[in-house]
């Protein structure tokens, strides 16, 4: 295997004095769908936390493409490509649809005097017709002008992802993305995410349903109390002796 | 006369506690300020002295009245400016509670004038000679009685089932509905017991000042926020500490330093708490558990 | 969604609102009826509103005298009233309305020193004649000249002879004082006693500090009490001079309590506020409510009988007298009631206020110097629940 | 125009340019207690450079926006971290030091303050407000007051989506006290006097009233509040004794049936500002 995009290593984080991560490492190579699965408090949340920078690490690294990145602000990483979104779905609930969107793109958009200029002029009619097309592609142009708040919880899920890649990420956290959603709807989610991959798009996902999980991931890796359990394909992994003793409890 | 100085703080602190418990009971259960806190003990505490200087009734009678009125104003302002205010503008219920302190302000200027109303003394007989400080009737009065409200919220807040059903909806109100907790109810009489300490506290700061300001209001407010974000947003013991505190502070300020710096020394030691341990100093480590 | 346009409209339409707003009450004023109007500015709210309701019943009576006797030269007086509800903003914009919406001769009030100073600082600018009757802070009327006017005179003018009298008489040797350092007026009155200490000998044992309106005394009162003085000096307003008269007392203390004149003016306030604390306290004084002077007495006593009141305020006289002031500036100079001859009869009431001599009013003799009255030095002390001048030591 | 309608043109502009700048900061969120504060450094500054070594009038407006922006940015970067009651309190504690200071700085006149300043004149007044009315209008139109409104909306959102929160809201708080500084240096030379006690908590509630009373929601609504709370005195002075009372009851009312303020949507959106008790944001930001 090449050099990973993100490497994460032996990273701890105590909170109040209970271990949430223990020196766990993840190695995620470009272009694949990386799964982390685990039963609920293993960490999972903890550690796209560290990834993204929202929960300073006790101890460890993490880097993306070499670059360490661990003592980065979350609003530093996102221009360098590291995006994610939340479990419980966290969208600008007053601004409308195209303006979530447009906000997602605000670290490739120019700043100083420039971001004074009318949203409309030259300067951004690229980055809104891109917008407009995201919009498209995620089924969301017939709200574009409705308040975020208003839409039924998918197609808030929806927004968040769309939002997330305006951004155009290099690696994309998505926390729980089938959480909520109907059955359609996570059928929907995996061909986009396979999609995304296609594309060229490095993809870290924590989630519970394993389906999603073996149907998108080109490898998984299991947490358990804070602790890297296993890791490897999704087929066998998840197969295996460890994971469902992990899972079902001893 | 340190001794003395000491006891004129620990005495100013306690009048200052009584509408920072008051303050922080509503902050417990509805997580809003209650800006007219400081009017409703300024109301409660000229009605008090009216009493006391019109009628021959003794002091305990006036007292009584004072923190019923207390308590009547707060259940008014209850229902102006948090009752029927939309809890999804944090602003609107500030400016509607300041809105009503404003009222009650106008009101008693109108009706009483501008000027500071004296309060007579209570036990003026009495005086205490211990040696090393003296302690008048009225600081007797003040000083007791303000334990004895203190010590019988606390008594209430965790012996009896309102106090119970007080401190589940300040801990979750939500769940505490979904137990059967009668949440409406509780906050009201929340109000009610914040408006009943604010009015005991407005009138015993008259004894303790000898008269009451139609204007004093809005410093009462800001004291009780004053002390109430020293100790910890929420937290009684944190509430009663902060308070003797900054009545310690304040009385050592101006009889060594200045009145100038009065305020100023308090002010600092609040910003400085608030940029290095914003939970206040006894508050529990609110905002570190909330997960992302 | 952004909203395009919207923004601009709105703003240009409120621009255009408040132009019309204020180009309407522009010609509104009855500026041509043949009257004699003098403004009055008052405030309903803050720490001066009762001085302020004093002061309005004082111009009120006065004019009600002026035109039962038939008005100036058989015109009536009107007193037009605005209310500056204790805002500087709004005092600002007042004057002005007063000045040309109801083109007033002359201006009455406001009776705090504040309030007058930005009031008379803007009234001087429109060259409109103003009279405080309460302002008495120094430098009150630094940019007011030559059309500002205050009745009051500061204590530092007015008090120091007879509080140095006071101080000797008595013997008085270790003195304490208590003032206010944030307050502007309050800082004058204990730097008007510090000289008065320092001229006399007097060595000042104790300085206390408060902040006005808001703090218990107990802790200065304590601090003063251990420096063991024979004099508190208070350099206070009347309510919190009050207070501390109470703790002094009530703390055990017996030494002497000494104001300025300003104590003295506010002496129902301070007396309302110390009740039996304050019997004894000595204060210089500037007016006297049981003046025996038969112009001042005649005044009082009508003034008694019509108010019910047993004795006249100071802000009441001041007031009234300000009024008739002006109604003799403008009988001496002829001035005529018309709209068109505003302008000049302001320069003419200014002129004759300047010019006055020994006005025998309510509040007996007054003489403008520099646009501050020139006021009677007296002693006061306080007897049976209020002050009374003690006319043996004039 | 005569100096009536002149006095209330320059009243009403001071108000609606206190208001604009208020509502820069409400734009990100940020309820300030304290902008009095800046209004002060602006109007000691500039009346310090008018009439102590006689400047023109926009030149020391110039200053004073500039110390007031850097007094703004230098306690914005302190405090806005923290949640909305605590910087409220903290703007508040600034804003009475700056008064302390004032007051016992006998260069300035201590407590009696200044005296002496002329020269707001209506077309100087109404040119500012134009020049930050235009400001807005492009602010309100471009991507940074799209990311102002989406840190007030939810500043995890925002750190999520790459939005530098705190360098945002500290430019969009030191542009506020700049221009409050600004109004603050008319205001003393339109009034001719300033002393400390003008810049008290008084003051700054009425700032915080033009902007809510209007609504927060668009910066006109902020303008039309303070256009309405400074006519409110002038004409309805007859009021006397109950205006207080109206005054008060006005507030009462209007937050029972608009809390959004006069302009504005309602409820709709979850408009989420931290919870009272919340402590310091937890990720480190700037």
């Amino acid at each position: 295997m090449a050099e990973p995009l993100l490497r994460v290593s032996a990273v701890t984080k105590h909170f109040q004095g209970v271990e949430a991560l223990g020196e766990v490492d993840l190695d995620v190579a470009e272009g694949t769908v990386h799964g982390v699965v685990g039963p609920n408090g293993a960490g999972k949340t903890t550690l796209l936390n560290v990834v993204s920078g929202y929960v300073p690490p006790d101890a460890g690294r993490v880097e993306l493409a070499g670059r360490d990145v661990t003592r980065l602000t979350p609003q530093r990483r996102v221009p360098l490509g590291i995006v994610r979104t939340f479990q419980n779905i966290r969208l600008f609930g007053g601004l409308t649809v195209l303006e979530n969107v447009l906000l997602g793109q605000h670290g490739r958009a120019s700043t100083g005097t420039r971001s004074l200029w009318p949203l409309r002029s030259g300067a951004d009619r690229r980055l809104r017709a891109e917008a407009e097309q995201a919009l498209d592609v995620f089924e969301l142009a017939p709200y574009r002008g409705r308040r975020a708040a208003e839409l039924p919880y998918g197609l808030q899920k929806q927004l968040e992802m769309a939002r997330a890649l305006a951004a155009r990420p290099k690696v994309l956290l998505l926390d729980e993305p089938a959480a909520g959603m109907t059955a359609e709807g996570r059928r929907a989610l995996v061909p986009r995410i396979r999609e995304l991959r296609d594309e060229g798009l490095t993809v870290v996902v924590v989630e519970h349903d394993m389906d999603v999980i073996s149907n998108i991931c080109d490898h998984v890796t299991v947490l358990n109390f804070g602790r890297r359990l296993t890791g490897g394909p999704p087929g066998p992994v998840l197969a295996s002796n460890e994971v469902r003793t992990a899972y079902l409890g001893t | 006369m340190l001794a003395q100085q000491l006891f004129n703080g620990l005495l100013l602190g306690a009048t200052f506690c009584l509408v920072a418990l008051g303050f922080n009971l509503v902050v417990g259960a509805m997580d809003r300020l209650n800006f007219a806190l400081g009017e409703t003990a300024m109301v409660s505490a000229v009605l008090g002295a009216l009493i006391m200087t019109e009628t021959p009734v003794p002091f305990p009678v006036a007292f009584a009245a004072a923190t019923a009125i207390g308590g009547g104003v707060a259940v008014a302002v209850y229902y102006l400016s948090f009752r029927f205010v939309s809890a999804d503008f944090p602003t609107a219920s500030i400016l509607s509670s300041l809105g009503c302190g404003l009222v009650l302000t106008a009101v008693v200027t109108k009706a009483f004038g501008s000027h500071q109303r004296s309060v007579p003394d209570v036990l003026s007989g009495v005086r205490l000679d211990l040696g090393v400080l003296t302690v008048s009737g009225a600081q007797l009065v003040i000083l007791l009685l303000a334990t004895l409200l203190t010590a019988g919220l606390y008594l209430f807040l965790e012996r009896t089932p309102w106090g119970t059903a007080i401190r589940a909806v300040s801990d979750d109100a939500t769940m505490a509905g979904l137990l059967g907790v009668p949440v409406q109810r509780v906050i009201l009489l929340t109000f009610a017991l914040s408006g009943v300490l604010a009015g005991a506290a407005g009138l015993l700061t008259g004894l303790a000042y000898h008269s009451i300001s139609p204007f004093d209001g809005f410093t009462t407010t800001l004291t009780a926020l004053m002390i109430i974000v020293l100790g910890g947003l929420g937290s009684v013991t944190g509430g009663v500490v902060a308070a003797l505190v900054i009545g310690l502070i304040q009385t050592l300020t101006v009889a060594y330093l200045s009145a100038t710096l009065r305020d100023l020394i308090v002010f600092i030691l609040v910003g400085i708490v608030l940029l290095v341990r914003p939970q206040g100093l006894f508050g529990r480590n609110a905002g570190v558990l909330e997960r992302v | 969604m952004i909203r395009a346009g919207t923004a601009g409209r709105v703003t240009a339409g409120l621009t255009a609102a408040t132009l019309v707003l204020a180009a309407c009450g522009e010609g509104s004023g009855s500026g041509g009826a043949a009257v004699y109007r003098i403004g009055l500015v008052t405030s309903s709210a803050g720490p001066f509103a009762s001085n302020a309701k004093t002061m309005e019943a004082g111009a009120a009576y006065a004019v009600k005298l002026l035109n039962e006797a038939g008005g100036i030269g058989g015109t009536e007086v009107e007193l037009v009233k605005v209310d500056s509800q204790n805002n500087p903003a709004t005092t600002a914009t007042l004057i002005p309305q007063l000045a040309t919406k109801q083109k007033v001769l002359a201006i009455v009030g406001p009776v705090d020193s504040a309030g007058c100073e930005v009031a008379c600082t803007a009234a001087n600018k429109l060259k409109v004649p103003i009279v405080s009757p309460g302002a008495a802070r120094p430098g009150v009327l630094e940019n007011a000249r030559p059309y500002g006017f205050t009745i009051a005179q500061p204590d530092a003018d007015n008090s120091t002879p007879v509080l140095t009298k006071i101080v000797q008489e008595k013997g008085l040797k270790r003195a304490a004082i208590i003032g206010d350092e944030a307050n502007a007026t309050t800082k004058a009155q204990a730097d008007l006693f510090r000289s008065v200490f320092g001229s006399t000998g007097v060595q000042v044992v104790k300085t206390a500090t408060f902040k006005s309106g808001d703090s218990s005394f107990a802790s200065q009162v304590t601090s003063v009490a251990s420096a063991k003085p024979d004099v508190l000096a208070l350099a206070a307003g009347p309510d919190d001079a009050g207070r501390i008269a109470r703790e002094v007392r009530s703390q055990g203390q017996t030494f002497t309590l000494l104001g300025t004149g300003s104590l003295q003016s506010g002496g129902a306030a301070y007396v309302a506020a110390g009740g039996k604390a304050t019997e004894g306290t000595l204060a210089a004084a500037q007016y006297d409510p049981h003046s025996a002077a038969p112009a001042a007495k005649a005044l009082l006593d009508k003034a008694q009988a019509a108010s019910g009141q047993a004795e006249i305020p100071l802000n009441f006289a001041y007031a009234f007298d300000a009024v008739h002031m002006i109604a003799k500036a403008i009988e001496e100079k002829g001035v005529k009631s018309d709209s068109d001859g505003v302008v000049k009869g302001r320069v003419a009431v200014q002129e004759a206020l300047n010019g006055m001599r020994n006005h025998q009013g309510m509040a007996d003799a007054t003489t403008f110097k520099d646009g501050i009255a020139q006021r009677p030095q007296l002693r006061a002390v306080v007897q049976n629940g209020k002050f009374v001048i003690d006319k043996s030591a004039g | 125009m005569s100096s009536f309608t002149e006095a209330v043109v320059l009243q009403v502009g001071i108000s609606v340019l206190l208001a604009l700048g208020y509502w820069i900061a409400v734009s990100t969120g940020k309820y300030s207690f304290g902008h009095t504060a800046f209004m002060a450094i602006g109007a000691y500054t500039a009346s310090i450079l008018t009439l102590n070594f006689s400047w023109p009038l926009p030149l020391a407006m110039l200053a004073s926006g500039a110390a007031a922006a850097v007094a703004g940015a230098l306690i914005g970067w302190m405090a806005l971290r923290l949640s909305m009651l605590y910087l409220a309190i903290i703007t508040f504690i600034f804003s009475q030091l700056v008064n302390l200071l004032i007051s016992q700085w006998e260069y300035v006149g201590g407590a009696s303050g200044m005296i002496g300043m002329t020269g707001t004149t209506v077309p100087l007044v109404l040119g500012c407000v134009l020049i930050v009315v235009a400001y807005l209008v492009l602010l309100s139109r471009s991507r940074l007051g799209l990311a102002y409104k989406a840190i007030r909306e939810d500043e995890r959102a925002a750190t999520a989506s790459g939005l530098r929160i705190t360098r945002i809201a500290v430019g969009a708080f030191a542009t506020s006290a700049a221009v409050t500084g600004v109004a603050g240096a008319l205001s003393a030379h339109q009034l001719m006097v300033i002393n400390p006690e003008l810049f008290g908590p008084r003051q700054a509630l009425l700032i915080i009233l033009y902007c809510v009373l209007g609504g927060v929601e668009y910066f006109w609504g902020a303008a039309l509040g303070a256009v309405a709370l400074s006519l409110l005195p002038i004409y309805f002075d007859w009021l006397n004794e109950w205006y207080e009372i109206v005054y008060g009851l006005l507030f009462v009312a209007l937050m029972i049936v608009r809390p959004q303020g006069l302009i504005g949507r309602r409820g709709g959106g979850r408009i989420r500002l931290p919870r009272i008790p919340a402590g310091r944001e937890r990720e480190s930001v700037g």
